[in-house]
């Protein structure tokens, strides 16, 4: 410690000075700015950004059980199976259409890493996101969730956000 | 610093001095200590064995791989898009940094180039994971020394970090943001306004952590002059980011290659310090999370408009060929080589991470220090447990 | 403990032992949430405990109750008897060093003229109930973890009795009771406005005493012992349950003791300046019975401040090596305490 | 021991990035100092050089990169098993015939005649351009000689590829294991080597849509 210069005020007492103006700052009450940076989690909540990618949800008409998602996961964790249906015609007086029908779709977010993948690469805008996160369960097998589950969070897939300017204009999804 | 030579030397000497009991075994039994694989000090699972005598190391071997996750030969598996998911978690705090090598090196091999706005969004993401990462380092830093109070301060601001990115990427820890040709979305509406408060706040916390623990004459007498490593030995050991820069070398890979990332438009400083010890290279990241929010300030003041994808397929299919692309994350020099054959997937990838190289020194600037100076080098060099294993 | 009532001799003992389990308990729980939970917490942009009672007041209860229900492991290869016994032995220290803290004019345990010889005696006590957890817990953390507390402690005992003698010195005596007395009734250099705090006329050895107490407690930045990133828990690794939360009681128990101590050797003890009240330090019988009551507030009051310093000091620092504490105790504190020493008797011989 | 230093590198030429005519003297100066060990060498304009090495020639060519071309940074020390992997990225139906795959080897940038080469990456950062160096790796006895001597930073990446690869490095002083056990039987990164994460688990993007009843002609599945 020889080379140590002699500040202008002790370097104890500065550290001394940042802990004890970070305590002001806590105990100021909130009106005036202070506050914790803690967030007292069951009784408050804070609200995710838009794009928080916190469930998938799906949105089951639109599926078409093409097996892109499925496909592009890296981990495996999409499971779908379908069977084909005949539908109404879409113009009256046309042959039925044959479409695909959904009888499962499963996503095992105990294997999902939130890649976003699959909801990027699907081509019928069946997938979304939600910032919905409160869905832990006790058992590791009760996360492999059913497309009634997926379904459900459709409601809490909010709009895209606005963009920042100087943005293109986005086409499609 | 006037010293800094006879420090230097003290500390050669005691290398040599441990080297010397080593071989000539003279010294009473030595005790062998395990530190690790869970320990408070290795912030994930590195264990490290150290063979005492008193509480002086005469001997260190770290023992990685407790967390191999064998990404090299995931990759192989896996398409170029999956990849990117992929690549996020070998440095899981300055995650969006890891990704961008990586695109940069198929785009190499495709010959595409991202639109510049693009560009800067990408430059400027790189830089808030790199103020993500090195803020916890900053408070770790605290808590490897015995100083509870700093860790509580870096991960309040960090906060405010993870969650810009969060706005922008969807992810806080993993972006996966970063695609072939560009980035997946346009920043939200509000994000450069509430950068530049946040960018505030972090200089402020700079300021925070510079006289709660970098001004304290505690913190000093436990970093000066512990753990010199000089430049030679730095570069034969492949040492790179802070650490290198520590030593003396100037070298910062943000500044002397040409990658198409925005930092030869705006104006900022590579930071290097002559001494080679624990503090020089804890200082070297302070200055560098205070660099790297004025880089920030200024990229989004600039940011062009336009595009944020270029033309790319559909299907990504690389052709074939051979890349090397590094960047100068946070922790140091991350490296893809990427061997395409034309796949969707490439052939082989050769993750080169910082902290491979970096902990690799560890048995040779172990030697002769006092088994406290064992986790300030440690913490000092600055290692995160996905980037040795990969 | 001399009330004014006549006690037997039983009711006696059981008050100095309600009494003693009291200024052990009371200390430590109030630092422990006041400080380790609050303040701490305050400093760190958090709230702390919320959720057990009102401001998480309750927390304390809780915290030993999960304690209390945690199995009493003791390692396989540990040296079991010392092991177990280990605890107690340090938590007994504390025990020992309190009885001879005065709360109030009749308000104390003992009463004896070597006090602070006492004090110092049976501080280091605890040392040895370290240094016994430290070696029979087999294990190279604990080991080292307890052989450096040992080193430590015995290299801070010097510096500590050499400040306190600047305090003896002054006063002239060894009676803490006395002690107390002549500072709230004495002057300084002729003015008797505040009596005599002899944190005014020994700041040096005020300094030095809390420093020393700083690292007897090993409290950062001398907690080595402990050095929760290089020895996990130091010689306090092994333990759990019940033995753990005495380890844990002691430490903060020991921390609210010497802050008691530091109180009556430099702040004037349990009382405010006298002549404030107008009253003849010469006859102690001359003081109010209240004061019996009021005296342990004022000691806690200031108890509170000065164990509010040794946390916040706690809280903000990092902590040094072995060696460079070591230097500093022997090179830095031993001499400049010496000097001071010298310095004051002096001054007491030349006034 | 390496010399004891306490001067700042200084750097003028800061963003002065290297021209293809460094490269040249790069690849020159291998060939001066090698001669026949200097294989073959490729130069990407603006971009980057490789050379490949005899397989005698490995330590050498390391010892000529630090002291004649100056690249005395330490980038990565690994290998490539150039044999395309039996068993694609498992993503195939059990159900069908095992489907063609290329079994011929074919080596990339600077060519090659072995199975495995082991490559490396150093930087003259004075100079600001990197070397990618390979050398073929012999099929019946793969060993080559170690870098510690040339970079002591080449022994735990020689641990690695050890490990990863099967590769001895004459002259290493510990090839213990890194990651596996040590009775660890197999090379986890070499191209036989399955990766069993990706067979123990059918994969779920093969088409389980059932057709129509009585429409089984169709293919059934991709929409």
């Amino acid at each position: 410690m020889a080379d140590r210069k002699k500040p202008q005020v002790p370097g104890l007492l500065k550290g001394l000075a940042v802990t004890f103006n970070t305590m002001a700052q806590t105990m100021k009450p909130k009106k005036f700015g202070g506050g914790a940076a803690t967030v007292q989690y069951p009784h408050e909540k804070e609200t995710p950004p838009i794009r928080a990618r916190g469930v998938i949800a799906l949105r089951e008409d639109n599926c078409t059980a093409c097996m892109l998602c499925a496909r592009s996961c890296p981990d495996w964790c999409i499971y779908i199976e379908g069977h084909k249906e005949l539908a109404p015609p879409r113009r009256a007086g046309g042959a039925p259409r044959k479409v695909n029908k959904l009888d499962r779709f499963d996503i095992d977010y105990a294997l999902c890493m939130y890649c976003g993948i699959c909801v990027e690469v699907c081509p019928f805008d069946a997938l979304f996101w939600s910032p919905e996160y409160e869905y832990s369960e006790p058992k590791i097998a009760d996360l492999l969730h059913d497309k009634t589950k997926l379904g459900e969070w459709m409601e809490t897939v909010p709009e895209a956000p606005e963009l920042e300017a100087g943005a293109e204009k986005k086409k499609g999804k | 610093m006037t010293d800094l030579a006879d420090r230097q030397k003290l500390s050669y000497i005691a290398a040599q001095a441990a080297d010397a009991r080593l071989n000539v075994e003279l010294e009473t039994e030595g005790m062998t200590l395990n530190i690790g694989p869970q320990h408070p000090a290795t912030h994930g699972t590195l264990r490290i064995i150290v063979r005492l005598d008193g509480e002086q190391v005469i001997w260190a071997e770290p023992g990685a791989g407790y967390m191999h996750r064998g990404y090299e030969k995931l990759t192989e598996v896996r398409t170029f898009p999956q990849v990117t998911a992929l690549v996020n978690r070998i440095d899981w705090l300055g995650s969006f940094a890891n990704e961008v090598p990586f695109i940069l090196a198929a785009e190499k091999l495709m010959d595409i180039e991202a639109p510049p706005r693009a560009q800067w969004i990408r430059t400027i993401l790189f830089e808030l994971s790199r103020i993500a990462n090195i803020s916890l380092f900053l408070g770790d830093l605290g808590v490897q020394l015995g100083a509870v109070t700093p860790v509580f301060m870096a991960f309040r601001d960090r906060e405010h970090v993870l969650n810009l990115i969060e706005s922008v990427t969807g992810g806080r820890f993993h972006p996966n943001f970063d695609r072939i040709g560009g980035l997946k979305d346009d920043l939200p509406a509000g994000f450069i306004a509430e950068t530049k408060q946040v960018m505030k706040k972090l200089r402020n916390f700079c300021d925070e952590i510079e006289n709660l623990l970098f001004g304290n004459e505690i913190f000093q007498s436990r970093l000066r002059g512990i753990g010199v490593i000089p430049a030679e030995v730095a570069k034969q050991y492949g040492l790179s980011g802070a650490n290198l820069r520590a030593s003396g070398v100037d070298w910062d890979l943000r500044r002397d290659q040409q990658l198409p990332l925005a930092y030869d438009k705006v104006d900022w400083k590579v930071w290097t310090h002559p001494d080679g010890d624990s503090f020089a290279r804890c200082w070297i990241r302070l200055q560098e999370t205070r660099e790297a929010t004025l880089i920030v300030d200024q990229l989004l003041d600039g940011i062009p408009s336009g595009p944020i994808m270029a033309k790319v397929p559909r299907i990504i299919k690389v052709p074939e060929g051979e890349a090397w692309v590094s960047t100068e994350n946070p922790l140091g020099e991350m490296g893809y080589y990427v061997v395409s054959k034309g796949d969707l997937g490439p052939f082989r990838v050769k993750i080169r991470s910082a902290s491979f190289n970096n902990i690799s020194i560890v048995p040779w600037v172990l030697r002769g220090v006092y088994v406290p100076d064992i986790i300030s080098i440690l913490a000092s060099l600055y290692f995160i447990l996905g980037d040795i294993d990969r | 403990m001399i009330l004014a009532v006549d006690l037997p001799y039983w009711a006696q003992s059981l008050l100095r032992v309600l009494g003693g389990t009291v200024a052990v308990l009371l200390p430590a729980g109030t630092i422990v949430y006041l400080f380790l939970f609050k303040m701490m917490s305050f400093m760190q942009s958090r709230l702390g405990p919320m959720e057990a009672g009102p401001y998480g007041s309750l927390q304390l209860f809780a915290e030993v109750g999960k304690w209390l229900q945690k199995e009493d492991i003791s390692p396989e290869h540990a040296d079991k008897r010392i092991f177990r016994a280990a605890p107690l032995v340090v938590l007994v220290s504390t025990f020992l060093l309190v009885a001879v803290v005065p709360f109030g004019p009749d308000a104390y345990f003992t009463d004896f003229d070597a006090g602070v010889f006492y004090m110092l005696a049976v501080s280091s006590i605890s040392t040895l109930g370290i240094l016994m957890a430290g070696w029979s817990s087999a294990n190279k953390y604990s080991l080292l973890g307890g052989l450096r507390a040992a080193g430590q402690l015995i290299a801070y005992e010097l510096p500590m009795v050499l400040a306190v003698l600047g305090v003896v010195i002054q006063a002239g005596t060894m009676n803490l009771q006395t002690i107390v007395v002549k500072q709230n009734s004495d002057a300084i250099f002729g003015f008797d406005g505040l009596g005599n705090p002899y944190i005014l006329t020994q700041f040096v050895g005020f300094m030095i005493f809390m420093i020393a107490v700083q690292a007897e407690l090993t409290q950062t930045p001398f907690d080595m012992p402990i050095a929760e990133s290089e020895l996990v828990s130091g010689y306090m690794t092994e333990y759990s349950g019940f033995r753990f939360l005495i380890f844990f009681i002691a430490e903060f128990a020991t921390a609210g003791v010497f802050a008691l101590i530091a109180s009556v050797l430099f702040l004037g003890g349990w009382g405010v300046p006298f002549s404030w009240f107008g009253w003849d330090a010469a006859d102690t019988g001359s003081i109010d019975n209240w004061m019996n009551i009021v005296g342990p507030l004022i000691m806690i009051t200031k108890m509170v401040v000065l164990a509010g310093i040794i946390m916040w000091v706690r809280f903000s620092y990092p902590r040094f090596r072995e060696d460079q504490l070591q230097r500093f105790a022997w090179k830095v504190l031993i001499p400049v305490s010496l000097v001071n020493i010298m310095l004051t008797a002096i001054l007491k011989v030349a006034f | 021991m390496a010399p004891l230093s306490d001067e700042t590198a200084p750097l003028n030429d800061t963003l002065a990035l290297p021209g293809d005519a460094l490269r040249e003297g790069v690849v020159q100066a291998l060939r001066d100092a090698l001669g026949e060990g200097l294989l073959d060498s490729l130069i990407k304009p603006n971009d980057d050089v490789w050379v490949r090495v005899s397989t005698e020639a490995w330590r050498e060519a390391g010892l000529v990169l630090r002291d004649t071309v100056g690249c005395d940074h330490f980038g990565f020390l690994s290998a490539i098993d150039w044999l395309p992997s039996p068993f694609g990225r498992g993503e195939d139906d059990p159900t069908a015939p095992a489907p063609e795959r290329d079994t011929e080897i074919k080596q990339g940038y600077t060519g090659g005649s072995t199975r495995m080469q082991v490559f490396a990456r150093v930087t003259n950062i004075s100079k600001h351009f990197g070397v990618t160096i390979k050398a073929d790796v012999p099929d019946h006895e793969p060993a080559v000689d170690s870098w510690i001597p040339v970079y002591a930073g080449a022994n735990w990446h020689e641990r690695e590829c050890h490990e990863m690869f099967g590769i001895g490095f004459n002259g290493h002083p510990d090839l213990r294991n890194m990651y596996l056990p040590m009775d660890f039987e197999g090379h986890p990164m070499r191209k036989d080597f399955p990766l069993l994460a990706r067979l123990v688990k059918p994969w779920p993007g093969i088409a389980d849509v059932e057709p129509l009843p009585g429409d089984d002609a169709e293919d059934g599945g991709d929409a």
